[in-house]
């Protein structure tokens, strides 16, 4: 155990025991230098996760200065627990994205679970009820059985906190690749309603204010877990096993109930969740930012488990925890309200004015750091950054057309690819109706969330093709962003603003950070472009097993506003007689397309071109059409293209077929990914408007024929049962667990 | 008529069970917390689904000692309705005013989706509404539902007409396809798929109002005549 | 001081659709010699000294709460701590 | 053929929500003496003899499937049964 001998100040020191928490020669020599003294080990521990990148983004920060931020509607941008947007009538929307990478790659269900517990607290802790929430996920391939495990580990560990908590989990996505096969990734979104008027913020302000704690006990869990996601995972990262927490959705859910009931309490002066760097983090942070100091007992900390420091109780990672500021002599009132739910609340210091953060363990002074230090004054690192030789080398390529033989097996091949076959093994495990509010459940391009009591809804999604960012970040930066968008307008709603998680390699690598930057690049300017300000995000880097690292991996997560019930819209044909159209052209795209993926069990050459402005036009033509109540159905091509959107299209119902003729070399017309296109269905009634306001392409028919034929010239490329091309596309994923390696 | 919806440390479909009975049914409903010691003035208890204590241990079997937990044993004694969804319904058989137990689900995992039921008894006062037979369409979501009894148990169930839904298709290997029992008296009410998910067409099915709108008529003709 | 250990079993009776998914598990695994599994709980309790009868306390905790005796049963065994 | 019984149980700095659970709720059902619950797993396997080594076999389920080595330990404990 860590706990009985600490180093003194000296062995820290000499000994350069601060290398192991993570601290570099110059960062410890810096901490001297503010001190004014050599820190102890609690100090030591201190500044060792707070300078983490998991806390300080000491190498990303750069790079996100360049995301747009602001917005008319934006009222709080990055920097809080999460971000707001205006959605009128004095309501607004909180979201945020948060990753639990590592901790699910070594105890999948525990490290997925609490991934969902840390997003949801970062939501309520705004004092706004956390509605929904959406994860993105990413595994290697199904063929292997570790993969199989921690895929039906994390996925159960979403289900198990999410479900008991009662926030629906409405929508995601999950992709497979050997790139994450060592290093999975786990991304998980909550989104959350709120009334202006209840914004809270992790601000600790006025003099002699008291600091409370409250929710579970203390433990030993996660120490350092910070600084654990700031490293590579290596053999030994089973070492670190004790970072692993268990999260107590039940406890949780008293937790949110208190948190909202207390947000209406003139007592509260500031809250924010612990999450990473628990203790140390929140309290420092809250000081910093109220631009005041903080002084904690730590004797009064909740314990779980007995003899614990003063450095294990300050980086604990113990979970279902929350830090508040009260106003002082209202403490009772507090403790009373938190009672009724049966949980603790304990007063454990007070906010002071000399900026200093203090902190007493039995009798004595066991920190006494400025407080910005800790929590503003991380070393900000510039990192080389240079253009790997396979950019050059893809760019050179032409785009080649692979060669198919038999379009309605390559079809069905497409169909059961786990990236695009159905994640109905996936979500039927989540509650994704209770609120009952759920008006689109996953299945379609976005979810969609009324507002009770308004004609309001919410369309929210989470989207990232992370070939086309490995072969050129900057378009599929762009590419991510645009995604995104689409699936929200294709729902009916109008894209508000973006959270974002960057998941990369480890950015001390010069061609990694030339990744990084360039994909925030890309994400900038189609956020510009589109209007969707980063309220917020998350990063993790490090993504690397045995120095490989995954393809760049930055998740946008997106929130739309629908202004009427009647403008929500889904993927699916509705009725035999609509007439089928395509927006935008086709190029021959297949650079990191799944086509590609299939026939050479590789990707390579250019990514699909995005013309940023063209999306921004498409878009705001078919949000028209849908809002003027003549689009019965809208669906964007991605993965697999045209016949794959065809084919999920027509997977709404039992009876329907379509009649589809194309034009060129079908090969590119059915499978190219080319972006900016969006599949279309108009009553033959409406065709009129539908084309004053659209600019489209009309390609077929919906029919009750049960069958999906597409011509090109008269002549037939394909003519698919949907019942078969439904039964590959629902069985592949449950098939491919039931594998053996 | 006048409901209550009970509130467990944990419970989440409290308030959709709130709204159905408030926005779709128009009677009137309030939350009464674990605590209370008494629901006199409530006509109608009803039990919602969730996670009470987290469903450590088994599920329902920490919230079944409640204080409330005495009333409602007073209220079904009283023959008032008293319906219990999903972890309501496992609170019930754990308190045993419905017999039985529940398993995990078969797949041993949480399932979430909209299924289809048959009513096998439209004589209760929760299924009045009903066609004999009738297929409807209500969602389920749970990990336990994997309904057990024992042979014996089981021709009772089915000697008294106490089987009220079963599933068309099975999604949780529970006995005799069951989703959901009365007591022997009829007014006590378990099922786990929620009738309350389903009162609004905009979300997919309504086929849930039917069973509220029971229980208000046969309150009605009860309490009507009698005044 | 008493450690109590409590095992609570599923009734012979009752189909125990963990353990079958176990068993199939360790079978697909290679382990075709596993040929049942049984899955229960196991319960460590720590129990002060008090007035009332240590046994009666367990079995009443048990009946109430730590099983379901419409389909598990229980045993326990019982061991005394000595204060340090 | 062998039945053998293996304890799962929860390392002992890892949180158990379940066990905090049960013992809140025996306090306040007047069971005061009851200081600390743990829940653990119990379970029973049937092993048929093989050509492989017993033991090794019961380790390798217990590290592959049935604990969580992460944030479990196991034991386990060994009867044979004499064909009737
Ligand atoms: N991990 C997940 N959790 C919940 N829903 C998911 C998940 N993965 C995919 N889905 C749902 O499955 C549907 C199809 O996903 P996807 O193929 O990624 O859609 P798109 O290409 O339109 O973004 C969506 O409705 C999505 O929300
Ligand atoms: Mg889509």
């Amino acid at each position: 155990m860590l706990s009985t001998l600490e180093p003194n100040p000296e062995q820290i020191k000499q000994e350069k025991i601060y290398q192991q928490m993570g601290l570099s020669d110059e960062e410890f020599a810096m901490v001297e230098k503010i001190l004014g003294r050599t820190p102890n080990y609690t100090e030591t521990g201190l500044f060792s996760v707070m300078w983490s990148e998991h806390c300080s983004y000491k190498t990303s920060k750069p790079v996100l200065k360049r995301f747009p931020t602001a917005g008319q509607r934006v009222l709080q941008g990055p920097g809080e627990g999460a971000g707001i947007v205006d959605i009128g009538d004095g309501q607004a929307v909180v979201f945020k994205i948060e990753s639990h990478n590592h901790p699910s790659a070594i105890e999948p269900y525990q490290g997925a679970a609490t991934g969902v517990g840390g997003i949801i607290r970062d939501v309520f802790s705004m004092g706004a009820r956390p509605i929904a929430m959406l994860n993105s996920l990413r595994f290697g391939e199904l063929n292997k059985a570790r993969t199989r495990y921690l895929f039906k580990e994390v996925v159960a560990g979403i289900a198990g906190y999410g479900n008991c908590i009662g926030i629906p989990t409405v929508g995601g996505e999950v992709q497979f690749d050997p790139s994450y096969e060592g290093n999975p990734l786990v991304n998980a979104m909550c989104v959350g309603l709120i009334d202006h008027k209840d914004i809270k913020k992790g601000q600790a302000h006025g003099l002699g204010n008291t600091v409370m704690y409250v929710g579970a006990k203390t433990g030993r869990d996660g120490i350092h877990g910070a600084t654990f996601a700031s490293e590579e995972l290596t053999e030994d990262s089973d070492e670190k096993r004790p970072a692993v927490q268990v999260g107590d959705p039940f406890m949780e859910k008293l937790l949110l109930e208190a948190c909202l009931e207390l947000i209406q309490s003139d007592a509260l002066v500031g809250i924010q969740d612990m999450g990473a760097a628990g203790l140390a983090s929140s309290s420092s942070e809250m000081a910093s930012k109220a631009g005041m100091g903080i002084e904690m007992n730590l004797d009064l900390v909740p314990q779980r488990e007995t003899g614990m420091t003063a450095y294990e109780m300050m980086l604990s990672e113990s979970q279902e925890r929350m830090l508040i500021v009260v106003k002082k002599g209202r403490e009772q009132e507090i403790k009373d309200l938190f009672k009724k739910y049966d949980l603790d609340a304990v007063a454990i210091g007070q906010v002071t004015d000399d900026k200093q953060f203090r902190l007493f363990h039995k009798g004595e002074v066991v920190a006494d750091i400025p407080v910005d230090a800790l929590a503003e004054d991380a070393p900000v690192y510039h990192k080389p950054s240079k253009e790997p030789a396979y950019f050059a080398e893809f760019q050179e390529m032409d785009n080649e057309v692979p060669q198919v033989d038999d379009v309605k097996d390559t079809l069905l091949q497409l169909l059961c690819q786990p990236t695009i076959a159905s994640k109905e093994w996936v979500y039927e495990q989540y509650d994704y109706m209770v609120r009952t509010n759920t008006v689109v459940a996953p299945g379609s391009d976005a979810a969609v969330t009324r507002i009770r009591g308004t004609r309001k809804a919410l369309a929210m999604t989470t989207d990232c093709n992370s070939r086309f960012v490995y072969l050129d970040p900057v378009t599929g930066g762009k590419i991510a962003v645009a995604e995104a968008a689409r699936n929200i307008v294709c729902s009916g709603a109008e894209p508000l603003a973006i959270t974002d998680n960057l998941n990369f390699g480890n950015p001390e690598k010069p061609e990694v950070f030339w990744q990084i930057e360039k994909a925030a690049d890309g994400i900038s300017e189609a956020c510009r472009v589109l209007e969707t300000p980063v309220i917020g995000g998350n990063v993790s880097l490090y993504n690397e097993t045995s120095g490989t690292a995954i393809y760049p991996t930055p998740v946008i997560g997106m929130v739309g506003l629908v202004t009427d019930l009647d403008h929500i819209t889904t993927q699916h044909f509705k009725t035999s007689g609509d007439l089928i159209y395509l927006v935008g052209e086709t190029k021959a795209e297949f650079g990191g397309s799944e086509l590609q993926k299939l026939t050479y069990g590789r990707i390579f050459g250019k990514a699909p071109e995005l013309d940023i402005d063209t999306e921004k036009e498409r878009q705001q033509q078919v949000l028209a059409a849908i809002r003027a109540g003549v689009v019965q159905s809208a669906h964007d091509l991605s993965e697999g293209g045209l016949g794959v959107a065809l084919a999920e299209s027509l997977f709404g119902s039992e009876a329907l077929g379509a009649d589809v003729s194309i034009t060129g070399n079908h090969v590119t017309a059915l499978f190219s990914e080319t972006q900016t296109r969006f599949l279309l269905t108009v009553k033959k009634e409406d065709q009129a408007e539908f084309e004053r306001l659209v600019e489209a392409q009309w390609i077929g028919e919906v029919n009750d024929s049960g069958v999906l034929t597409v011509t090109n010239e008269g002549q037939t490329v394909v003519a698919a049962p949907v019942a078969e091309l439904k039964a590959a596309w629902r069985g592949a994923i449950p098939c491919l667990l039931k594998s053996r390696d | 008529m006048k409901f209550a919806v009970i509130v467990f440390p944990g419970s989440n479909c409290d308030v959709d069970m709130y709204h159905s009975i408030k926005d779709e049914l128009g009677e009137e409903v309030e939350y009464v917390w674990h605590d209370t010691e008494s629901l006199e003035g409530f006509d109608g208890i009803l039990l919602p689904g969730g996670f009470s204590y987290g469903d450590y241990l088994r599920t329902g079997a920490i919230a079944r000692f409640s204080k409330v937990m005495k009333e409602v044993v007073k209220a079904a004694e009283a023959g008032k309705p008293v319906l219990g969804v999903c972890n309501g319904f496992q609170i019930l058989l754990e308190a045993g005013l419905l017999p039985g137990a529940m398993r995990r689900n078969e797949s041993l995992s949480f399932i979430c989706k909209p299924v289809e039921l048959i009513v096998e008894n439209n004589q209760t006062m929760f299924t009045a509404e009903y066609q004999p037979g009738e297929s409807i369409t209500i969602p389920v979501a749970h990990g336990e539902g994997n309904y057990y009894c024992d042979e014996e148990m089981l021709e009772k169930l089915r000697a008294n007409n106490q089987i009220v839904f079963t599933y068309q298709q099975n999604p949780n290997g529970s006995l005799a396809d069951i989703a959901g029992i009365t007591n022997e008296k009829g007014n006590v009410l378990g099922m786990m798929p929620h009738p309350e998910r389903a009162v609004d067409g905009l979300l997919g099915s309504a086929d849930g109002l039917k069973l509220f709108q029971s229980i208000v008529k046969s309150w009605r003709e009860a309490h009507v005549v009698n005044a | 001081m008493f450690k109590v250990k409590v095992y609570v079993t599923l009734r012979e009776s009752v189909l125990d659709p963990q353990g079958k998914a176990v068993t199939q598990s360790l079978n697909s695994l290679n382990y075709q010699e596993v040929t049942d599994v049984r899955i229960g709980k196991y319960m460590e309790l720590t129990i002060e000294k008090s007035e009332r009868d240590l046994d009666e306390v367990i079995n009443e905790i048990c009946t109430k709460l730590l099983a379901n005796p419409v389909i598990e049963d229980y045993r326990y065994e019982v061991e005394e701590c000595v204060a340090q």
